[in-house]
């Protein structure tokens, strides 16, 4: 097989099927139930969190446990400002805040190495919800806010629009320099300093990054659920979900988390309204039985199995 | 004026008793076992509903419980590590592998525990009158439950702080602590050591359940919120460290006590801003390496 | 080659995914009505769970069970009784969840009516996506003044759980005077509940010229109390409100006895309405108030609704303040529904909003929205041996209000 | 002129001197080796002076310029690349790319990606990995990472290069080719410091020795002093 053939089959076929897929989503409101949509957005965020969550922690290994507190912090930007500014300034602004602070605790923090990093992280979000719910009641005097109502299809296609645009920036830092920095970053992170890298900024810029895609989540997604507190936007499930989601996926390949986060929330979905007696406990025993015999999620899985193919094919010839 | 100061310095002592209590199975079986047990409030869950249960229907003196529930919850520890976790441990690639797979699947039981529990007692909360008599400590009134837990806290962690360090058992736990490798290349057999190990940190949690049960109203969802104070506490004090525990929550109840005491508002603020900057600090904990 | 087979694993993903709730919906067109269908998305699991069952089980189940023993609501474009079928769906307590699965009730299953969500915050998630599909909603754990506030911009929503000055704390603040007590102290769960009800407080009270001579806000998940209740204690107050709910009221109690705070009113609530509230204290809780509907002795029928709704089960499930209300409501929502002969929202939303029917309260109507509150049978309850009686308003008392309570039990 | 000089260079850990007082010079083209017992504080002024640690007190200058306390991938895009005595490379990254970190963030950071790619397969050439380029970096020989951690310090585009024990572990042959890479990168004029245990390549390659002993400065000379000195020889034999 000559080269140029591998490339163009390496890139026009899986280009043509993102193509495909990508038309199959915009158009998705005009095709499919109502109900639909507004799952695909649920499923969108999900897949936004983790794929998001990934860009730093997969290739640093830094588990960050500060998702809730970005996607919290866009969360109250909507709540906040929703009525006083156009939807894709309120999201972009809702973005920038978390990007902001997670410039500040970054760093402040980065130098924390594992389980430590994860724990701070984590108590971020808690120190957010309790000061936010503090400070409402002292000195706004109320708790919780109403956020305006947004119609499902704009919600819909602005998670969209921040998924391809997460996607593509995740794509390009891990095929740029920077993502390489990264990845030695976690592999050592000493060595990489003494290469040249300053590890400082590759992180802090990264985490960054992450946060700014959560927080434009946040901000979109507050306009759906109509009334906030600090208790629903810091809400530590949005820490765990996103981890959760994408070791299921498996973070060795971009597709993984993707996967991992819309399996994940789908099959949530369907637990929840067929099982709902029992969906903690098949949940709960979908997740160990996973990650027994998942270590490596389901990008490991195909992996093996591609190998396997590839074996059998070898024996053959 | 001296008598507000004692009332909310034993108040917070109080606290820390309960908090040292909730984190020192944590502390074990996060600083030997390396598992961080984000399922360790299902275990306190456990155990508080096992009293309830055997007092209020059986009438079993809620202290007395304690041959029961503490053996109960141990077994039911030992049994998970045995199957599960030994074997994440063995056909984990690296040692972080191992805890952020176990992590996960703590996940996993937390919601299949819980679920179970809500089957079993419902969602109801529960509560029930013990000992909640006053005693006079200097002018200072404080519940006799209250006095009672941390006396059982100190007890506990003095007995297992003895039993590590004097026993051949403990020995081979600290030994397996520092190297579990090496520990294994000792003769020491590393999985029963390990499964012990949680075992008894699920046995603590249990027992920690029964004590805070005579305390506090108990729920079958009241786990994740003791798990986090756990997490704090053994931070704090620093991983695996039986006094580390001791003083992490009392560190946590003095702080929490004092800012009830002028503003209660940002009680739950000052826990984890006083965690942040000692993280930032000492990020190994106060008895951290 | 293997990048192809990736990639079609992830088009199959996500074709799956966009095409599987495709086909549920493409189900077959019902057949003819046989049942009325009512969706509901209620905290199953989570740390709300223990909120939503309390009111779940005993009321919801029971008058499905009732209603459909009996062959279900007539209505009359059917020309029969449609049994009523619960679709329930688990939110786990997040409120996201909530309103994605209320959207999911009314587009995809097409419910024919949605029964509350539980609790304040959800309720206030839900009430606008309700009233946008125009589905009634009628309320039930949960609203306070803030909603009182928006239900003129929704026509759709009713609530029917009494609150802070729907009519509670007027009455209780008649009582207290009533009797002399002339100071309060006030702790308060930071929410929206607790913000309500010392505000609310804080007017009534003076008004009747009772000083409020200290307020605390506690944040939620704070259980150990006892720095807040010292302080009271020290105040000195006649009266000790404590507007929390029960994961804070029950310590509260039980940390009151253990520093031997006895004031001469002892207020707790939500949370020492219930059954569980007796089962944890026993005969320590004589004479502690709280809030309240009716107690046995309010009406014969009141008697029987508690034979129905707690004959048989253990005391934990009884709550004397909601689940009258929580009842109340569906028996109008029903009768609503006979009346109009048709399912449809917008007409039985007419007739809910200007109909008087009777219930368990007996003839029971619906004010901009709000349960009128001329048909509470109650306000303010007192633990008296055993049962929580109806102390005020006094013309609908069971009991003589008890004043000062009695000290706590010795141990 | 010194490319590189420290001056009252000490780093305490707790109450413990590592390094003590030593003041030390590099010249430009020179191999100078360090050597000491275990634990005379040879990796920690490494560490010191690769920006690790910082010293305290002390001052060290490269090229006349203070860089005591910059951070380390400052130091390093000023032209002073390090390898370590337990291997650092990066495990899961391919040869090549490895390699290629150096390249893209050393000394100039704002090579094109192909011309950073062509210098790193150069490199490996150099260096003797063509043939591993694509491995993993966890599936070479000690010999090789050793020799992977080599070209990635150079790609860096060093002036002055610091390698520690590179020969620590290897076999007779492995130490040879090892030498003969040392001379090889000193004679495309990069200043080399290098930790040494093994006696017969410190003393062949290197043109000038210091000697450590206790985090101070016992000795200093060509190897043929210091292999006669009676200072270094009690040392050693004292061990």
């Amino acid at each position: 097989m000559d080269i140029t053939t591998f490339t163009s089959k390496r890139f026009l076929v899986p280009g043509l099927i993102i193509l495909i897929l990508l038309v199959l989503l915009a158009t998705l409101p005009l095709y499919a139930p109502a109900y639909t949509v507004i799952l695909m957005a649920s499923i969108l965020m999900y897949i936004v969190l983790t794929v998001s969550w990934v860009i730093f922690s997969g290739p640093t290994g830094y588990i960050s446990l500060a998702s809730a507190a970005f996607f919290g912090v866009g969360i109250y930007t909507a709540a906040i400002l929703g009525g006083e500014l156009p939807l894709l300034i309120v999201v972009g602004i809702g973005g920038l805040a978390s990007f902001c602070l997670a410039l500040l605790v970054g760093a402040l923090t980065l130098r924390l190495k594992g389980i430590y990093f994860a724990i701070f992280t984590f108590g971020l979000v808690m120190l957010l919800r309790y000061l936010v719910l503090w400070w409402e009641i002292k000195y706004t005097l109320t708790r919780g806010r109403f956020v305006i109502v947004v119609d499902n299809n704009t919600i819909y296609y602005v998670m969209l629009g921040i998924f391809v645009v997460l996607l593509i920036t995740a794509y390009f830092i891990r095929r740029s320099k920077f993502g390489l920095a990264l990845q030695s970053i976690g592999e050592n992170e000493e060595a990489a300093a003494h290469t040249g890298i300053n590890v400082t900024m590759v992180k802090v810029i990264t985490f960054a990054i992450s946060a700014f895609f959560m927080g434009t989540a946040g901000a979109i997604m507050a306009t759906r659920w109509t009334y906030i507190d600090p208790y629903i936007a810091f809400n530590p499930l949005f820490s765990f979900m996103p981890v959760l989601m994408a070791i299921f996926g498996g973070m060795g390949q971009l597709y993984g988390p993707v996967i991992g986060a819309a399996i994940f929330s789908y099959l949530e979905e369907i637990l929840l309204t067929e099982f709902p007696y029992y969906y903690m406990l098949i949940f709960g025993v979908i997740m160990v039985v996973a990650i027994l015999y998942m270590p490596n999620g389901l990008v490991g899985l195909i992996q093996k199995w591609r190998k396997g193919d590839l074996g059998e094919k070898h024996a053959n010839t | 004026m001296m008598v507000t100061i004692l009332d909310v310095v034993i108040a917070g002592l109080l606290l820390g008793g309960i908090y040292a209590l909730i984190a020192m199975g944590l502390s074990l079986q996060y600083g030997v076992a390396r598992v961080l047990n984000i399922s360790h409030g299902e275990f306190i869950m456990v155990g508080a509903f096992l009293t309830w249960m055997l007092y209020t229907v059986f009438g079993i003196n809620p202290l007395l419980c304690l041959v029961i529930v503490g053996p109960v919850v141990f077994i039911i520890g030992f049994i998970l590590h045995k199957t599960l976790f030994t074997r994440l441990r063995i056909s984990s690639t690296s040692s972080g592998a191992f805890e952020s797979r176990s992590l996960l699947a703590t996940f996993g039981l937390l919601f299949i525990i819980q679920n179970i529990a809500l089957i079993a007692w419902g969602a109801e909360i529960r509560g029930y009158a013990y000992l909640n008599i006053s005693v006079n400590l200097g002018g200072a009134l404080f519940g006799a439950n209250r006095l009672v837990t941390l006396g059982f806290a100190i007890a506990i962690g003095l007995a297992f702080y003895i039993f590590l360090a004097r026993t051949r058992m403990g020995k081979a736990i600290r030994a397996a602590a520092q190297d579990p490798a090496t520990a294994g290349l000792m003769g020491v057999n590393i999985n029963q050591v390990l499964a012990l190990c949680f075992g008894f940190g699920a046995s603590m949690a249990g027992i920690a359940g029964l004590l805070l049960s005579m305390c506090y109203p108990i729920n079958a969802a009241m786990g994740l919120e003791y798990t986090i104070i756990a997490i704090i506490v053994v931070v704090l004090g620093g991983l695996g460290s039986i006094p580390g525990s001791f003083i992490g929550g009392f560190i946590l109840g003095l702080v929490g006590s004092i800012v009830t005491y002028f503003e209660p508002g940002l009680a739950l603020v000052s826990y984890y801003v006083i965690f942040m900057i000692l993280l930032l600090v000492r990020p190994t904990g106060i008895l951290g390496k | 080659m293997t990048k192809k087979l990736i990639f079609s694993l992830i088009v199959l993903t996500l074709v799956a995914l966009v095409a599987l709730p495709l086909c549920s919906a493409c189900a077959p067109a019902a057949p003819a009505k046989d049942k009325i269908v009512v969706g509901m998305s209620r905290p199953l699991s989570g740390p709300m769970a223990l909120i939503g069952d309390s009111a779940f089980r005993p009321v919801y189940e029971t008058f499905v069970a009732e209603v459909n023993a009996d062959g279900g609501i007539y209505v009359a474009e059917y020309g029969k009784k449609l049994p009523i079928e619960l679709l329930i769906y688990d939110d786990k307590g997040d409120v996201g969840t909530m309103t994605r699965l209320t959207e999911k009730l009314i587009l995809e299953d097409k419910v024919d009516f949605l029964w509350p969500a539980c609790g304040t915050a959800f309720i206030f998630g839900q009430a606008p996506i309700a009233n946008k599909y125009n589905y009634i909603l009628l309320t039930a754990e949960g609203g306070a003044t803030t909603i009182r506030d928006i239900l003129p911009g929704l026509p759709y929503v009713f609530v029917s759980l009494s609150f802070s000055d729907w009519y509670q704390l007027p009455v209780l603040a008649d009582l207290l005077a009533e009797k002399g007590a002339r100071t309060a102290y006030i702790m308060y769960i930071a929410d929206l509940h607790g913000i309500e009800y010392s505000g609310v407080a804080g007017i009534e009270f003076p008004k009747r010229g009772i000083e409020i001579v200290g307020i605390k806000s506690v944040p939620p998940d704070i259980k150990d109390l006892s720095p807040i209740l010292k302080e009271a204690k020290a105040s000195n107050a006649d009266v000790f409100c404590a507007f929390a709910y029960p994961d804070q009221i029950l310590p509260a109690t039980g940390q009151s006895i253990e520093i031997g705070y006895n004031p001469k009113v002892w207020l707790g609530g939500p949370g020492v309405n219930f059954g569980f509230y007796h089962a944890a204290f026993g005969p320590a809780t004589e004479g502690i108030m709280g809030f309240t509907t009716f107690s046995r002795k309010t009406s014969p029928t009141a008697n029987e609704l508690a034979d129905k709704l707690y004959a048989g089960k253990p005391e934990e499930v009884q709550d004397w303040w909601g689940h009258p209300l929580y009842w109340a409501g569906l028996e109008f929502w029903k009768a609503a529904i006979e009346e109009a002969g048709t399912l449809d929202q917008a007409v039985i939303r007419d007739i809910m909003a200007t109909s008087t029917f009777d219930t368990i309260l007996g003839p029971t109507w619906f004010v901009s929205g709000l349960m009128a509150k001329e048909c509470h049978t109650g306000e303010i309850g007192q633990w008296q041996s055993g049962v929580f009686e109806v102390v005020g308003p006094k013309d609908k008392a069971t009991a003589e209000f008890i004043y000062p309570k009695p000290a706590w039990p010795a141990p | 002129m010194p490319i590189l000089e420290g001056e009252g260079v000490t780093k305490y850990f707790g109450g413990l001197a590592a390094v003590s007082n030593v003041d030390f010079h590099v010249e430009q083209g020179e191999i100078v080796g360090l050597i000491g017992p275990n634990g005379a504080g040879k990796t920690t002024l490494f560490n010191l002076i690769s920006a690790a640690l910082v010293p305290k007190p002390g001052a060290i200058r490269f090229k006349d310029e203070n860089i005591t306390g910059l951070k380390p991938h400052k130091i390093c895009r000023m032209g002073v690349a390090r390898t370590f005595q337990e291997v650092k490379v990066f495990p899961n990254i391919p040869v090549l790319e490895n390699v290629l970190l150096g390249s893209l963030f050393g000394t100039s950071p704002g090579m094109s990606s192909a011309d950073a790619a062509r210098e790193a397969t150069e490199l490996l050439e150099f260096v003797g990995l063509s043939a591993v380029r694509a491995t993993p970096a966890k599936d070479l020989t000690l010999a090789n990472q050793k020799r992977l951690e080599v070209a990635r310090a150079l790609a860096t585009k060093p002036e002055l290069l610091m390698l520690d024990e590179l020969m620590a572990g290897l076999n007779p042959t492995e130490v040879a080719q090892a030498m003969e890479l040392v001379t090889k990168i000193r004679d495309k004029g990069i200043t080399i410091f290098m930790i040494e245990h093994v006696m017969k390549a410190i003393m062949s390659v290197c043109d000038r020795i210091m000697v450590l002993h206790h985090g101070e400065k016992i000795a200093e000379g060509t190897p043929e002093e210091i292999a006669t000195s009676k200072t270094v020889i009690e040392v050693y034999l004292g061990e």
